[in-house]
């Protein structure tokens, strides 16, 4: 089997679920003719033609509403924000309306809200957000930020087919950096299960999307001073995989947590927290975070090396954490 | 429930409005009293005045049409098949009412019967609408949405988006907008400076249209035309109906800011019930024993529903935790609130 | 002096603000004759004319955006959300644009947004939220939430004249039921202070707005049995009051962190982090949370009771933390 | 730097139109060049063909008016004083640019001078620039803001609740739509189902006026009539500029989307300023030296800045961390990337 890159493993997702589902249709800026700026919908349009590939204006509160009114008459819509940053326009939608249909009235929103994502590209403060946090706190909401290409592929097939919403947030550093073998046949990759991504026993490192390519770094790294390193990719970060989490801190006893998001109100708070419930007796540590500063991201390629998380950030806590 | 949909009203279907529009009123009254008992949860809010506007527009529909109501449009509701229990249910917060005590008033939705409440947030509904819509036009389907919104609900971005989004797409809706004279407190000069809120139609390069609010016929007459062009593929149709919201905002809100006189103008010389009563009088020959027993038959309805629903269980606490996903979900209680469950943390 | 209720310590601030500085305007739905959905504008109009107390359209986007610009101008505009609900429909303006300004283009955006926020009302899911987790999260931002009437007072004042965007959540649930006297003079609270509402020694309670007096009534409930909770009301979310809240720690050694808004991703989750992060040796039990549960707020009394924190809560998670 | 604001353009008047024409292409000619060398951060979006459309416009404001832009207004920062050097630093992300590097290309703002570049996010700075105008309203000074926005951002809901919002308060702002064919790859009937743009003016209730984006003198005539209704208390105007984007959406979209031959016959038939030389050279009695003299002061203006942006320093990591809030804020270091600083838990 041939590699694919992760852009490819998306556009495979959506091929192949719009192949076995009518029901299925994607909308959003561009996703048509041009197949979305990135390419990720290319061909789409050609195969499945305009009434199943929609090219919308520049709405996404009316990208996002109108997905969940379709999803509401049994449709299964993948909204893609051209840019994952724009999905801030469309936070009323997703959190009072889409978020809470279902427990209030009963209606479903099987959907999907699907963009790239994330930094690294000196994209600057309004291209390169990570817009997890911005979601964790709301109920109702599921949120997804596959890190390989086979979790690109079998988590998107799985968020399409999910009864509820499903964010799918796409990182774009990824889109041509990493490829993957696909599993073959209808390969799903179940949301809520996180990933040993390396085995490890004298801490661990909990992250997911970009990050974790950094936190294997770091683990080759630590490696060679004999320091064994696990590595936990999340891949869904609601439902977090609580069980994941504890079974890797009664193992290394030890946590850094890594994210590339800013650090207050990000997701590493809610899973130290966790920790702290769940299995505070176990740490010979406190559970530090690796994250971005706190300010918008920069363009300039030294500020955003500066802001984000690097991979000499991560051995830098894992050692101090050895230190306890 | 409700009759035939033909372009041509029949005698017995304008004795259908008539019910409809005094049912309305009826189970809105029976509300107040409610209201004043101290046996609703939230506050009301009234459509007095503005019964016409709901219900000569819903009555245009089919019955696998689907409309989405605003909060003056419990007519719309009631005739695609909210039942007036129901309906003080949702005002009572029951276990057993549509969304089991969770949400409140017409905030609820029932898909079979073709209606979803609104939410708070204005114009979110106009954006859902249009995907609700576009899965008629997806799916080849000849069924037609209806959107309400008022006239304060037009400055939203949502209103913008979604019906553009909607006119692009071409999708089979019916956009409404009740200019009722204020937005809460907020007078339609302070809301929006184009002369009639019908002049944005040509700004979306939809179809526009514009009715007296208070005359259910014209406003029948007009949501047809709208329906009848969806249906046709003609895309989509902005109503302006013009109509006085004659109570406060809600029941609690007593109108200072408005001019003195107004409300009692209004009332006295265009209510849409009153109105409706002088046309099928004089024009279509119905008899005043007609509309009591109609009358005689909407209180023994509301006060059926009344009974029903005073007769409902409260929900239950722990009811709370189900159902935020699919597959019968249910979060767990925090520890402190299951007390048998133990410790989450054990020690080492 | 009388004493007054935290919602007239609210308008007694807007009244001094705009007396002093008539670069101070007021705007919002209904907030000009009407005098605001709660009255907390009432007379504003009357007194300062409709320049200066704006009656918009319902247009969060444009309220929030028209601030600041407003601001931008040198102006110091004060918006109201009619419900902080609302605030949902403004994310991108606030976060986006507002946040960002100063950091990239060197324009300041001195603003207040402030609005009715919180449950214990029996007004369900769209007139009850609490909207600081949504925002903890973008640098650039502040974020108030007073408890008491002489805060209200002190807060807004200081967020009127402090030259970021502050978003005072004024908690609805409390506006008639606190009363006050208010300090002589020109009462002003810092942003960024906690308060220490009832000293202790056995264990800290965390936590602001409403729930402030749930955890003093827990406080009073506690001292029955001979412990001595210290109760800290935080008065200022962003930025945090990283010394008050280890001084409490080192303190008392054990801490519960209530709120009442939903659990995960909530603004416990980053306290907890920082705790592990900068007192992690002088816990002798694991950091609990009391807050709500994660799904949307129902209307109905007893939903609502179950979903949301009571001062019955906070006193089990006290005595937990005691066993330890 | 800019000239006298006189209804009536003089001759010398209309050699500046031409100057800042000229300038805005071969600037961005320039910033092409860059990019092919690699020197460039993030993407490049031109203006070719339309440089009529913002010089014309910002012309008509007078030096202490406030416009912001958008993508393809390079034109107007020029006239309201933003320095072509300025302008390259931004594109290279420098320590000295008007962002320090944390912003790129015309996201950048200079009140002094007059302009708020936009943000990425569209149609915001219409709700922003309704602020701006709204402190001229409130504090009665006699200053007039323009915003720009293109097709596909009249698609959003802050351009709608932005320029209602000016509508109704009356703000002195002048919102001008640039349609210049494509959003991105998405054609104008994608877009909106409106015949055309200055169609939206009735539904706020504001002047509308409609011009050829491609003639300077016709841009100019049009925000000037515009920019005097605002200033003498008429309120909003909203103007449509049709025009065409010659280049794709950024210097990487290679416009496959776009019908062959559409591009060059706009090229050969519809340039801005080929159009506006023609009017000088026949209409003004312009002779071709004084134009080739422009040119040549062009061309050393835009080396010279070359020159200075080129030589700016980067800015150095730590810096990214000032000025979140007021008051020469800094946010402290992560303790792994300050080692010095010792460790923030202390044990006990
Ligand atoms: C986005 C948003 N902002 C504010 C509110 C608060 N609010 C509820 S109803 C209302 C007035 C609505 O006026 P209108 O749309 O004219 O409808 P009417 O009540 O007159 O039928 C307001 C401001 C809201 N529900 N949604
Ligand atoms: C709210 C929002 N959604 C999506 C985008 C991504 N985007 C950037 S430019 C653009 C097209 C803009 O088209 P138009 O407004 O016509 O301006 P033009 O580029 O033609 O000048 C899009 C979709 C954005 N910037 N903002
Ligand atoms: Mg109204
Ligand atoms: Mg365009």
């Amino acid at each position: 089997m041939a590699e694919i890159t992760y852009l490819e493993a998306i556009r495979e997702a959506l091929f192949e679920e719009m192949e076995r589902d009518e029901n299925v249709i994607c909308l959003g800026e561009d996703v048509g003719v041009f197949g979305g700026a990135f390419k990720v919908t290319e061909g789409l349009q050609a195969r499945f033609g305009g009434n199943r590939v929609i090219d919308t204006p520049i709405s996404e509160i009316a990208i996002v509403g109108a997905a969940a009114g379709a999803a509401h008459m049994g449709m299964r819509p993948v909204a893609e924000m051209q840019f994952i940053d724009f999905i801030a326009c469309a936070y009323d939608m997703l959190t009072n309306y889409v978020a809470t249909s279902r427990y209030r009235t009963g209606l479903a929103c099987p959907m999907v809200v699907r963009g790239p994502s994330g930094g690294y590209g000196r994209s600057g403060p309004f291209h390169s957000q990570n817009a997890e946090a911005a979601f964790l706190h709301t109920p109702g909401l599921k949120i997804v930020c596959p890190s390989t290409a086979e979790d690109a592929k079998g988590l998107l097939k799985s968020a399409i087919r999910d009864d509820d919403c499903v964010l799918f947030f796409e990182h774009k550093y990824l889109y041509r950096r990493i490829k993957g073998v696909m599993p073959a046949g209808d390969h799903l990759t179940p949301i809520g299960k996180a990933r040993v991504a390396r085995a490890g026993t004298d801490l661990s490192i909990i992250t997911y999307g970009a990050t974790v390519w950094k936190a294997l770094d770091a683990a080759e790294e630590l490696a060679k001073s004999g320091v064994a390193a696990e590595v936990i990719d999340l891949r869904t970060l609601a439902p977090l995989d609580d069980d994941a989490i504890v079974a890797t801190v009664r193992k290394t006893n030890r946590v850094v947590i890594v994210h590339e998001d800013t650090r207050t109100g990000g997701i590493a708070g809610e899973i130290t927290a966790r920790i702290n419930e769940l299995c505070w007796e176990w740490l010979d540590a406190p559970v530090l975070r690796v994250t971005a500063h706190d300010v918008p991201l920069p363009s300039a390629p030294a500020l955003e090396d500066f802001v984000l998380p690097q991979t000499a950030d991560i051995v830098a806590a894992a050692q101090r954490l050895l230190t306890y | 429930m409700s009759g035939k949909r033909a372009s041509k009203l029949t005698r017995s279907d304008k004795l259908e409005l008539y019910y409809w529009m005094r049912i309305t009123r009826t189970l809105e009254e029976r509300l107040v009293n409610l209201h004043r008992q101290n046996k609703l949860v939230g506050g009301l809010f009234r459509s007095l005045g503005q019964e016409a506007d709901a219900v000569g527009s819903a009555f245009a529909l089919e019955e696998n049409d689907v409309l989405s109501s605003l909060t003056r449009n419990l007519g719309s509701l009631l005739i695609k098949g909210a039942t007036p229990a129901d309906v003080i249910r949702q005002h009572t917060a029951t276990a057993d009412s549509p969304t089991r005590g969770r949400d409140l008033g017409l905030h609820f939705a029932n898909l079979e019967r073709g209606f979803i409440g609104h939410i708070s947030p204005l114009g979110d509904m106009v954006a859902v609408m249009a995907g609700v819509t576009l899965s008629f036009k997806v799916r080849g389907e000849k069924r037609v949405g209806l959107v309400y919104l008022g006239d304060g609900a037009t400055s939203t971005g949502a209103f913008h988006e979604g019906i553009n989004f909607a006119a692009v797409q071409r999708c089979p809706l019916v956009v409404i907008v009740e200019s009722n004279g204020y937005a809460y407190s907020t007078p339609i000069a302070k809301q929006s400076a184009a002369k009639q809120f019908v002049d944005k139609a040509a700004g979306y390069g939809v179809a526009g249209d514009r009715a007296d609010g208070n005359d259910v016929l014209a406003v029948h007459d007009a949501t047809q035309r709208a329906v009848d062009r969806a249906r046709a593929g003609g895309g989509v149709t902005l109503i302006e109906l013009t109509t006085y919201r004659r109570r406060g905002h809600a029941e609690h809100d007593n109108q200072s800011y408005v001019p003195e006189g107004e409300v009692e103008r209004w009332a006295a010389e265009n209510d849409p019930i009153d109105r409706f009563v002088r046309v099928l009088l004089d024009r279509e020959k119905v008899e005043q024993p007609e509309l009591d027993a109609i009358d005689a038959r909407v209180a023994a309805e509301v006060d059926l529903a009344t009974d029903q629903a005073l007769s409902s269980p409260q929900p239950a606490g722990p009811d709370a935790l189900t159902d935020v996903y699919a597959g019968g979900s249910r979060v767990a209680p925090h520890w402190y609130r299951a007390p048998a469950a133990g410790r989450e943390s054990e020690r080492s």
